[in-house]
Parts: structure tokens; sequence; C-alpha cells
């Protein structure tokens, strides 16, 4: 029973993550109707946002320690971050370890001028191509965007922890009656699921309540006849796109504690999301919720040793069997509407 | 002889009743019309006759046999060829690639595997194909990409897609549906032409009442998925429900 | 036809300067000329080395790369001469291999098998290469492996710590300087034991490919012959990367020690997901909780961050070490790059060294002599100790390192700490427990 | 000849003409020459440009003409090469029966995934294609090993039976795969001059496969069932309405195309009898729709000039490192030499990844018709000097 609870919560979690990347991926196709294989990259970009800051924060000038000496015998050369400097070493050392939540606020900015550029600069001309040309440029772009990333930061996992407040994980067992330790849960990571839950309920809010929302709604349904009632769409959908962004490069941020940032962490993420939308039902801002936390929950059940015993390999597998069940059973995904994408 | 005969259909979309107690009955080698007011279930009916939906209930027969629960393919290999509301032709292939598909579907079948042969090799197919289009007047056409021509061309070459096939039974929805003034005349001669040369069954969907008075022999009036009469035009044209139903609100025309 | 394997372009290439200008073809036969693949005729020999530059260990592969740079540089007499002046050997004397000058082309592995294979193959037929060495996962170690043995050309393994690689899939051209699974768990396993009991239950999660295989056997073996218990182990999927559904299990099974049988990105996630979950913090069966990272790399240190803070694993080589060989290397890499060399840079450095030196022992580049030049070589000097080549598989033995997370690192390259050098003779297995055929060396043509 | 019009005979002779020349071609520089970094013309690339070429033109007949975009078709590629390894494995190093196997079993597989992944359309179906891909690559890797080897894939061993050959060769190795006792690395070396140039067995081989594989391609293009493959692209509904069942065309030609993936699959492990679990990730699939979107989807060669261009890029761009740079610019002035080295420098060797996005964006952008259209353009260049400028945009067609 505690097993099944835990491996429940564990799957809310992940689900939030595959939720939100989803959600934006969904925005932007059932928007613009462009497949958006930088997706993942934007993910990652939000990700490196995070480091960045943190790099930013702990900007250093060298403080020469004669006491201690390096590899090669020569005097250890400490490294002292700015911010020691300017609000004291307290101080400092508290910003620096809340860099990640702090990033949010500077990745708000940079994912919606990326989007907003990634539109206008190059996905504005691909509306009216096929779906193929659109995977493919986005493709390209996704290489593009993730080897720059690497150039600069190269290949390797930079850890970028969560603030020490948050280390460390909550006892649900002991309040639900169960024996401790029986199951924990990282702080981190119910952060991280309240922070999707915030996200999620703000786009759907956002698009049920106000009159852009309606106008954005009304464009996914039948984007012609919005355009002729005389509103400029394309404005809004650009705007659109900047949010999608914004929504990936924050589930991006807030990612980070969870597994250090690399730069391929979007490419990991890009097939997977896109199972995720298409089980949902292509268009589908409902469905590719649902179908986020369908998956994460049943991806935590298949890693459970004993059902790894009684299928081996299961886990392997889970998410692309779901996908295949749901889409012969379902034929356009959980919610997915009528002809979208099936020509 | 009757050629269809379609008995109590009922078809419902969730709380929408689209076709309820529908009978109809079309005698061969005639042109029989079915007009009625937007949502009155016209193409419902028709999408029922060629296997795209399933009524709920009912019987759909075409000489004798049963269609319900045939694939579309299977429905127009019995000889029953649909032309629809806008033009569904091959875009990207040529007119004359376009006319030799439904050639081959006549000689080989719902499925072929003539992987090796060389479309050119296939003497009878392209003479067929040549002499449909030479009938349709659009010889000249046959390099063209189908996807350049006119929308009345489309329509054409459409209806000639159809024809080749020597189906015993044509729908036609709303076959002048955006049609210019002139283009719908010609359609008219066109399938008047057709009819005055072959034995062929022809039901047509039809909003343009010019249309239908022009060709119909014999016209059902379909409203809120029920059929309200059915009649010759001349007493179509004078019934009093039909007025109040339908032509009342059309007049215009 | 003539019969050639693959071609001999370095030959070529020189051959090529004393033909120019003729028109006539001439038509080369390989077996009438060349006594191997790829003969170095004419001033130069080029080895071909064979690192990821893209993909997950691209980081790892620059740094191998940085080393055979300085092996060349060295080789050739450029430098401060790094190992060369410790090592046990004086064969070399910098100038060179064989008098000739030593040249190198590089190709990208991309961790892919069949990548990897496709670049030393282009080394071999393209540039020439006599001998193919780097690489830093044991699939792609044991397909070039396999690859160099049909071509006739030797290969240096690089980073490769599967037991496989010189076990069952041993061969004759191949050989490894690496330690493997089994000298990992019989070095580790003592010092867990000594530092966490010797009755502990141990939880393991690992890889589910032929590396995470060899190694969960390896520590499970020598743990258990400890008196540990070993609760459960789950296999992971190689495309892992939220181990928390993994993780989570760990505490309800009664388990006190985790075991993370993962390498590189899966380690760095296993490991900073484990710490998440508070599970060192945890008190188990009245024991504190632990987690063990059966092999360490400082990359995969670096990734993980403060969460390898006291955590026990096993490494080839650091460069803290204090044998006058490993401050040689770590001197002379340290000036030219700034920074000290990874276990991955020392293993490739040492393994162009070992080949240099063997060839010029053997006084020939075939593979053939090289090959019985290498096997049974006793040496010291290369940073581990007293080392031999065992001729039986081809796999070196000296001392393993067990190395712990440092609590408090002076720079992001002093992470971990040596707890002990585990001595050859503990790590020393007999060669015929992996199964796998030698076969006999080929020397190409 | 060979039952096809001219314009299909030229363009047929054509590419027999280029790969029965590819040892010259592709080395247009001297051995030893600054320029040779660029030669592609040596034994194993020239092999994979044909057999890439292969899965190429397979995948196109599939994708270029119906339109069904496959995300899983490297699954394929991994079947027929294992398939052909254990054929060495059990039976014998004669390539022949490998290959027969190889197609027979991708057949088989293509078939099963065919037949479920086709009963949905556009996306859904490239979703279920890479799903099957996926989970076959995963357990490949992990929990199949006894079978497919795992990580270090599929090898052949020194106790392998081989009933029909007989256990060792004779200097103790393992045998390697053959024809009839001529070995796929037997090389013969020409040297003209300064150049140097390979002929390589298993090179012509492979290329004489493909060049029939084009062939059947090129038939098929211009047959009845590839005309209703087209049909299937360009308008489903109307060719179900005229009578034609739709599902059995799309499952032949994704069992083709799965044939031709299984037979490419197999050359490569007759070239280099090693089969790995990677050749089925997702981005290998997403390698082939690369390649035939970049040479042109649809057309007949277009796919073989992406495999071309999209290897070459893989096997020389990645080998360029600093020092050969320095050596190219060496002639430079020291300052602008080290700037010139660090301008490229982050796209060639490490950064050929960089190169590659780089070229599919504009290749996409402005040339949707990938090379082939571009090949077009420039023809047409020259053409216009000539004729008048107001010529329409031609539809690309099959066989341009």
């Amino acid at each position: 029973m505690d097993a099944i609870i835990l491996q429940i919560l564990n799957g809310l979690d992940k689900g939030s993550a595959y939720a939100l990347i989803a959600l934006g991926l969904t925005l932007i196709f059932g928007t613009l109707g462009v497949v958006n294989f930088a997706h993942g990259a934007l993910f990652m970009i939000g990700a490196f946002c995070a480091v960045t800051l943190s790099r930013i924060l702990t900007l250093s000038h060298v403080v020469v320690d004669s006491t201690k000496t390096d590899f090669l015998g020569r005097p250890l050369e400490v490294q002292v971050p700015y911010v020691y400097d300017i609000f004291g070493e307290a101080t400092g050392a508290a910003i620096i370890d809340w860099a990640v939540p702090l990033s949010i606020l500077f990745a708000i900015p940079v994912m919606l001028m990326v989007g907003v550029a990634m539109e206008r600069g190059l996905i504005k001309y691909f509306y009216k191509r096929p779906h193929a040309d659109q995977i493919l440029v986005t493709f390209g772009l996704a290489i593009v965007l993730q080897e720059i990333i690497k150039y600069f930061y190269g290949a390797n996992p930079i850890p970028t922890p969560a603030p020490s407040a948050f280390t460390g994980s909550f006892d649900f067992g002991a309040i639900l009656g169960f024996d401790p330790n029986t199951i924990i849960y990282p702080y981190w990571r119910l952060v991280y699921f309240a922070f999707a839950a915030v996200i999620i309920g703000a786009v759907f809010a956002f698009l049920q309540f106000t009159t852009f929302g309606m106008v954005v709604r009304a464009g996914m349904a039948d984007r012609e006849t919005v355009g002729l009632l005389g509103i400029n769409i394309d404005r809004r959908f650009t705007i659109m796109f900047g949010l999608a962004a914004a929504v990936a490069g924050l589930a991006g941020v807030m990612y980070t504690p969870i597994n250090s940032p690399n730069y391929h962490m979007g490419m990991d993420f890009l097939v997977l999301s896109f199972v995720v939308v298409v089980v949902g039902g292509m268009g589908s801002l409902p469905g590719a919720v649902l179908a986020g936390f369908l998956l994460g929950i049943l991806e935590s059940f298949a890693s459970m040793r004993e059902v790894i015993d009684l299928i081996p390999g299961i886990n392997q597998v889970i998410i692309y069997l779901v996908a295949i069940v749901i889409l012969l059973t379902r034929p356009r995904g959980l919610l997915g509407r009528k002809g979208v994408m099936e020509d | 002889m009757r050629i269809l005969e379609v008995k109590d259909v009922n078809k419902r979309f969730g709380g929408l009743k689209a076709l309820s107690e529908v009978n109809l009955s079309v005698e061969e080698n005639t042109v029989h019309a079915i007009i009625g007011p937007n949502g009155a279930g016209k193409s419902t009916l028709l999408n029922c006759l060629v296997g795209k939906l399933i009524p709920d209930t009912g019987s759909v027969m075409f000489h004798g046999q049963s269609v319900l629960g045939r694939a579309p393919h299977e429905i127009n290999q019995m000889g029953i060829s649909r032309v629809f509301q806008t033009p569904e032709i091959f875009g990207d292939l040529t007119v004359m690639e376009n006319m030799m598909i439904p050639c081959f579907a006549k000689r080989d079948g719902a499925f072929e595997l003539n992987a090796i042969s060389s479309v050119s090799s296939q003497k009878d197919i392209i003479e067929r194909a040549e002499h449909v289009l030479e009938d349709m007047k659009m010889i000249d056409k046959r390099h063209m990409v189908a996807s350049a021509m006119s929308r009345g061309d489309k329509r054409r070459l459409e209806i000639g897609m159809c024809l080749s096939q020597e189906p015993r039974l044509l729908l036609l929805d709303e076959p002048t549906a955006g049609m210019a003034r002139a283009d719908t005349n010609n359609t008219i001669d066109l399938l008047k032409e057709i009819k005055s040369k072959r034995d062929i069954t022809i039901v047509i969907i039809e909003h343009d009442m010019h249309v239908v008075f022009s060709l119909a022999e014999r016209i059902t009036v379909l409203a809120q998925g029920t059929p309200l009469v059915e009649d010759t035009p001349e007493n179509i044209k004078g019934h009093p429900k039909v007025r109040e139903a339908y032509l009342g609100e059309s007049s215009g025309h | 036809m003539s019969k050639t394997n693959l071609t001999r372009r370095g030959l070529l290439r020189s051959g090529a300067v004393a033909g120019a200008g003729v028109a006539l073809p001439t038509i080369f036969t390989g077996s009438s000329v060349a006594a191997f693949t790829n003969e170095p005729t004419g001033s130069t020999v080029t080895l071909g080395f064979n690192v990821p530059q893209t993909g997950p260990y691209a980081d790892e592969g620059a740094d191998e790369l940085r080393a055979y740079e300085l092996a060349v540089e060295h080789l050739n007499g450029g430098g401060d001469g790094g190992m060369m002046n410790t090592f046990s050997s004086k064969a070399l004397n910098g100038s060179g291999i064989l008098g000739k000058k030593v040249q190198y082309v590089t190709g990208d592995t991309q961790t892919k098998s069949d990548a990897a294979r496709a670049s030393a193959k282009s080394m071999i037929e393209k540039d020439g290469a006599v001998m193919i060495t780097g690489g830093s996962s044991s699939g792609v170690a044991v397909a070039v492996q396999a690859l160099c043995q049909e071509a006739g050309v030797i290969f240096m393994a690089g980073l490769t710590h599967s037991n496989d690689t010189t076990g069952k899939d041993k061969r004759a051209n191949g050989f490894r300087h690496f330690f493997n699974s089994y000298m990992s768990g019989a070095a580790l396993a003592p010092i867990l034991a000594k530092n966490y009991g010797t009755d502990r239950k141990a939880y393991h999660l690992t890889a589910d490919y032929n590396w995470g295989y060899t190694t969960e056997e390896a520590i499970r073996n020598s743990t258990e012959a400890m008196g540990w218990e070993t609760v459960a182990a789950v296999k992971t999927p190689l495309t892992q990367t939220d181990f928390s559904s993994y993780i989570a299990p760990v505490l309800q099974s009664g388990a006190d020690v985790l075991v993370l049988n993962h390498y590189g990105g899966n380690m760095v996630n296993s490991l900073t997901n484990a710490v998440q979950f508070g599970l060192r913090e945890k008190v188990v069966n009245g024991k504190n909780f632990e987690i063990v990272v059966p092999l360490y790399s400082r990359l995969m240190a670096k990734g993980a961050g403060a969460n390898v803070k006291g955590i026990y694993g096993s490494t080839n080589w650091h460069w803290s070490l204090q044998d006058e060989g490993t401050k040689a290397f770590v001197k002379s890499f340290g000036t030219k790059y700034g920074f000290p060399p990874s276990q991955a840079a020392h293993t490739c450095y040492a393994q162009a060294l070992l080949y240099a030196d063997a060839v010029q022992r053997a006084g020939s580049f075939n593979p053939c002599a090289v090959a019985e030049a290498l096997e049974g070589f006793e040496f010291d000097g290369m940073g581990n100790g007293k080392t031999l080549y065992r001729a039986e598989d081809h796999q070196c033995f000296k001392d393993v390192l067990v190395v712990r997370g440092k609590e408090n690192p002076t720079s992001e390259f002093d992470l971990l700490e040596i707890v002990e050098i585990t001595p050859v003779e503990q790590v020393t297995y007999d060669a015929s427990i992996f199964g796998g055929q030698l076969g006999t060396c080929n020397p190409g043509a | 000849m060979f039952g096809l019009d001219k314009k299909d005979t030229m363009l047929l002779l054509l590419v027999a003409a280029l790969t029965a020349l590819a040892p010259f071609l592709l080395n247009p520089f001297p051995e030893g020459s600054a320029m040779a970094q660029f030669n592609a013309g040596y034994p194993d690339l020239m092999q994979r440009f044909v057999i890439f070429g292969i899965f190429a033109i397979g995948f196109n007949i599939l994708f270029g003409l119906t339109g069904y975009l496959s995300f899983g078709h490297a699954a394929f590629l991994g079947v027929g090469s294992y398939a052909a390894v254990w054929m060495f494995k059990l039976l014998s190093m004669n390539v022949l029966p490998a290959i027969v196997l190889a197609v027979v079993m991708s057949g088989i597989f293509a078939l099963l995934i065919g037949y479920v992944s086709l009963r949905r359309s556009g996306i859904y179906f490239s979703i279920l294609t890479l799903a099957f891909a996926q989970m076959m690559f995963a357990l490949a890797y992990s929990v199949l090993t006894p079978i497919t080897g795992g990580e270090t894939g599929l090898q052949l061993a020194l106790d392998d039976p081989r009933i029909l050959d007989g256990a060792v060769a004779a200097n103790g190795n393992i045998p390697v795969p053959g024809l009839f006792g001529m070995e796929m690395r037997d090389s013969v070396q020409l040297e003209l001059g300064a150049w140097v140039f390979t002929f390589n067995f298993g090179y012509y081989f492979s290329a004489l496969v493909m060049l029939i594989s084009f062939y059947i391609a090129i038939r098929i293009f211009r047959s009845p069932f590839g005309m209703m493959l087209r049909a299937i692209k360009a308008n489903q509904q109307r060719l179900n309405y005229t009578g034609l069942n739709t599902r059995p065309y799309t499952l032949a030609a994704f069992v083709i195309s799965g044939m031709y993936a299984g037979l490419a699959g197999a050359l490569m492990a007759s070239m280099d009898p090693l089969a790995g679990a990677e050749r089925m990730f997702w981005t290998a699939s997403g390698e082939v729709v690369l390649m035939t979107i970049l040479g042109g989807v649809g057309t007949l060669i277009g796919p073989i000039l992406g495999a071309g261009a999209i290897k070459y890029m893989e096997n020389i761009i990645s080998k360029i490192n600093s020092d050969i740079l320095h050596s190219w610019f060496a002639f430079l002035p020291d300052g602008l030499e080290d700037l010139l080295v660090t301008l490229v420098y982050p796209f060639i060797g490490k950064g050929w990844h960089l190169t590659l996005g780089i070229i599919f964006m504009l290749v996409v952008i402005f040339l949707p018709g990938g090379l082939v259209e571009g090949g077009q353009r420039i023809a047409r260049l020259f053409k216009s000097k000539k004729t008048d400028r107001s010529a329409p945009k031609p539809q690309i067609e099959p066989g341009e």
C-alpha cells in the first residue's frame, strides 16, 4: 500500500514535468499549427538561464591564500564572489543559495524574448509549409541551440542545487500513519509539483478568463474565421509563442535541482514530450496535462521492482506501450479533436 | 426497377437527431433530387449511402444488396460513385493520371500489387482514360497538374473520373455549389449530356432550384431529418408543405 | 584481383612523393610490399585517437584528446617529457617512435559503437593509422577492439571498465590499461566493510546494459563475501534521466546501503536524486544510510557537485597520488592546460606511451611484435605503481584506488580524496573466469 | 532499356556511372595535400554512401510516395543487421544467406508493425512507428542482451558454429564476410602520380545491390502501384471513393521500404560484422528522414544525394581537428591564422553537429525541395539564358 502511494506521488511529480513541457508544445501546436521540435531546446535554455544566473552571482575575484597550495604546489587562488563584497558574506551566500528560485525572474524575460525572436525570425515563415518542413527546420534549430550551449558550457552536467532550505525530504508516511521513512518525498520535488500546478492553472485561467485568451482559443478552433473578424491574430500568436517558450523555460529552471542540466537534456525530453502530446490528443491542452500525469504515474509503477520482476524490461518500454494502446483504442488520443494532424 | 431502397433509417449524433425514419427509393435510370433546407440531413443521408456513416437503425439496399457495414471502397466497387461538394481529385497528379486511377480500380479491383510493370505499358487503361477525357472535352489538359485547374474544370474532371467507372448510381453532392451562373449552366448541360448518352441513375443533392428543376425527374424534400414529400418536379413546385418548409425561404434564387 | 586487407595509406603517402609525376599506374599488392596493415615507411607514423567529441561524454573525450596531444608532444621530444622520465622502461628517447615523428588523426566515437567503428575505419583506411586508441565506454571499446583485430592494427583501449573488454570479448590485438568491474568490487568491499560494518543490507540500482551487469555482479559478489546481504537489485534504463521512482522505494525495502551501478549522466542523476531524497540523513536498522558509487570519475563528481561528499567509490588513478610518475604527469599536464588531468586522460596518456615503448622495444610496428612486447610486460613509474600487462587477457594489473567525495574541496578539480590504495595482489583474478578467447594476433596483410 | 523510358534509363545509367567511378570522383585531391582531408574515396565511407543510399531509397518509397512519415524506420535496419550477423554466426560467412534472412526478417517485422501502425495516419502514425522502434531499441539494449549483444553489440566469436564454413580461418582469426571466396574487405589500389585510388570489393558489391534497388525503385515509381501510392498522398478520401482499398497499398509500401531498410542493415553487417542497438535509436530513424528531405522528398535520386551529404559530413567534417586547421592557414600571418582558426573551429571537428543543424535549416528555408531542387534551380539558371525567363515554377515530379 505504502509503495503504491509512494509511486503515485512520484508519478504526479514526474507527470508535472511532462505536463509542463507538453503544455507549451500543445499551445504552439494548437495556436500556430506548428510542430516545434525545438521545444525541448527551450526547456534546456530555461535550465541554462538558472546556470547562467548562478554563474553571474558567483562572478568572483581572486584572493591568494598562501596557507594552502593548489595541485601544482603553487599558492591556492581562492575565488571570492563579488556578491560577498557587496552584501557581506552571509547575505551573499544566501543570494547564491537561492539562485534557482531567483532565476525565475531572470528566465521569464529571457524566454519571452527567445520565444518571440524564434517566432518572428523563423517560425512565422513556416505556417503554410508542410509539417515535415516544420519538423526539420525546428529540429535543425534545436541542434544549433544545443551546440551553442555546449560550446559555452561544455557537455558535462552542471550541478545547480536547490536552496539549502529545501534539501531533505518530507515524511508523508508519518502523517498517514505508516511507519516512518516509508513514504518520504523531497521538498524540492513538492515545490516543483506545486509550481507546475500553479503554472498550468495560470495558463488555463489566462485562456479561459481573459479576452486575449478567448480570442486565442477561438483562433485555435478556427483561425480563418477569427482572422475575418478583423482581429490581428498573428500578433496574439506571437505572444502565445513567447508564452509557450516561457512555460517551457520555467519548467527547465525549476528542474535544474532535480537533475543537473546538460546541453542535451532537451533532446532527452523531446521524444517523450511528443508522445505525451499525442497521447493527450494533438491540440488539446487538458489532454496534454492529463496524458502527462497519466504517463508519469504509469512510468513510476512500471519501475517498481515487483513489476519488473513480473515483466522484465517493462520499465524500458512502458511509455511507448501505453502510447500504442491508447492510440489504437482512442484514435485521436485521450482528448483529441477530429481532423487535427491526420493528413 | 428500384436501384436504391432506403428503409427506416435513423441516425443520431449525440443528442441531435440527424435522420429520423427516412424512407427513399430511387428508380433505375432516373435523376432523383434530394432537396431541403440547411441541416435537413441531406449530407448525412448521402454519407449513409456511401459507407462514410453507418445508420443507427434501418437498411440501405442497392440492387437488392445491403450496403451497410461495407467500407466506402467496397460500396464503390458495387457500382456507386460519388461526387463531392468541393471537388475531390488527386491534386498533385496530372489530369491523365487522375483519370487512370478509376480505370485501374474498375479493371483490377480494390487492390492489385502491380509494382513492376510501368504505367505507360497499360494500353487499355490509357485508351480508356483518354476516351473519357475526350468525352469530357479535357483531352488537351491531360498533362496539367490537376490542382492548377479552375474549379469548374476540377468538377468536370471529378465527374469524368466517376463516369469512367461506369457506375450504376452516381451521387452528386451539390455539384454546382459556389459556381458562377455560367459554370452552373455548363454543369447542367454536362449532366444532361451524360444522362442522354448512357443508362445511369443519378441522385443529386442540390440547393439551387434552377439545377434541380432542370434535371430531376423525381424530387424528395427533406426537412429536419425526415422526408416531407416525394413527387415529380411539377407537383413539388406547387406543394404547399414544401413552400412552407423550404421554397418560401429560398425564393430569392 | 590481389588481396589486401584494408589499405596502407601511410605507406602510400610517402611513396607517392617518389612516384609523383609518373603517369604509369602502379597497382599495389599488399602482401608483397608491406608485412602488416599500414606499415609506416616514411619518416612519420600516424596514430588514431578515437574519442567522443559529441554526445554526453564529449568533455571526457576532450580530456582524453588533451592527454594524447601531450603524449605526442613528449614522444616527439617536446615539453618536459612527463612520465617518460619516470617510466621504468627507458626505450623511448624523445625522437618519436623508432625514429619516426609521431603524427595523429582524430575521430569522433559519439559513444556509439557504429559511429566509433566508422571513425576508426576511416582512420585506418584513409589516414593510415597503425594504432587506434581512446573511447569512454565499454560498448565502444569492445566494438573498436574487434574492428582492430579484423583490420590488423593494435587497439589501446581508453576508458572502459566492463569485465568483458578483456574477458568475454577480449582480442589479441587489444590492450587495456584501465581497471575493471571485478577490481572495483575487490578493492571496495574491504573498505566498505571496514567503514560500514559487515552487517549491511544493500540495494543495487544497475544500469540495464553489459557494463552495469558486470559491475553489479562484481560488487555483489565481493560485498556478499564480506557478509553483506543484497536486498534487491533493480535495473534502470540507459535513457532514464529522473531516477526518483527507483530511489523512492529504497527505504521501504529495509536496505541501509544504496549501490549505484551507474556511469556518466546516469550516475550524476541517480546520485543527485538519491541525495535529494535525503537518504543520507536517514537511520535504518540503527545505522546511518550510506550510498556507494563503484566507479567514480572526476567529471561525474563535478556533475553531481556537492552530492558526492563522503561517498565511497573506486577509481583507476587520481592526480593527488604522490608517486613520481603521477607528479611528473600532473605537472606537465597542469602546466600545459591549467588544470589537473582526469583518470581518463591519465589512462590515455599511459596507453600512448606504453604503445610507443612496446614498438621501440620490439623494433617494429608490426602488431604481432608489439603485442608480444606488451604481453607480460612489467613496468613502473606510470602512476599506479608496479604494473603488469598480463599476457593471458591483455589486462593491466596494478593498484586500485578507493576514493571518497571530499568534504571541503578547494577547487572544482579537488573533489575526491584517496582513502586507500588497494594493492594489486588483492584485485588480481584468474584470467579464465570471464571466458572468451584471445585468438591470435592479426597483422593484417 | 530495362523496361524504362529514356529519361529514367539515363538516370539509372548516370547513377551507375557515378557509383562505378566513385573511387575516382571522391578522391579528387592528391595524397598528402592539404585538401586530402576532403577525400572520401576510402572503402568504409563509400560503402556507407551506397548502403545509406539504399536505406533512403526505401524510405522514400514510403514517405515520398504515400506521405506516411515513419519515425521508426531504423528499427528495420537493426533487425536486418541482427539477422545477418546471426546468419554469419550460425551458418556461413557468405553474405547471400545473411542478406536473404535479413530481408525476410525485416519484412516480417514491417508487416506486423505496419499492420498496427497504419490503422492511424498523420502524426499518430509517426508516433506509433516511433514507439515501436523505441521499444525495440530499449529491449535490444537491455533485456534482450543474450540475443542482441546489448551495449557491446552482436559480434562474431571464434567459437561460433558456422555450420557451413567450419570454425576458424587459416590464420587463427575469425573469418570475415565474403562472397564465394571473395572477401568484402579485399581491395586493389591504383597509384596515378600523386593520386591513390582504392577499389574495394565490398563497395562494388554494395554498389551493385544499390543499383538493383534503385532500379526496382524506379520501376515502383513508374508502376500503377506507385501511382496509387502517390494518389494516397494526394487524396486518400478520393481513392477510397474510387473503389480502392488504401490499407493494403500503404502496408505494401511499408513492407517494401522495411525490406529495403533490412537490406541496408544486412549490407552494413556484411561490410562490418557487428550490429549495435544504437542503429535502432530514434535519432537513427530521424537521420533517414533528414537524408530524404535534404535530398528531395519524392524524387528518385534525392534520397541518395541526401544520404551521401549527411554521411560525408559525419565522417569528414568531424575528423578535422585544430591541428589540421592550423596547417591549412599556416601560410597566413600568425594573428590572422589564429583568428581564422578561431572562427572556423566551432563548426568543424567536434562542432560538426552545429554545421549539420545550420545546413538543415538553410536547406529547409531556402530549398524546400532539397538538393534536387537546388540542382534544378541551377539548371534553370543556365537554361533561362536561352529560353524565356517567365517559365512557370515546375512541379517537383518524381524522377527529376
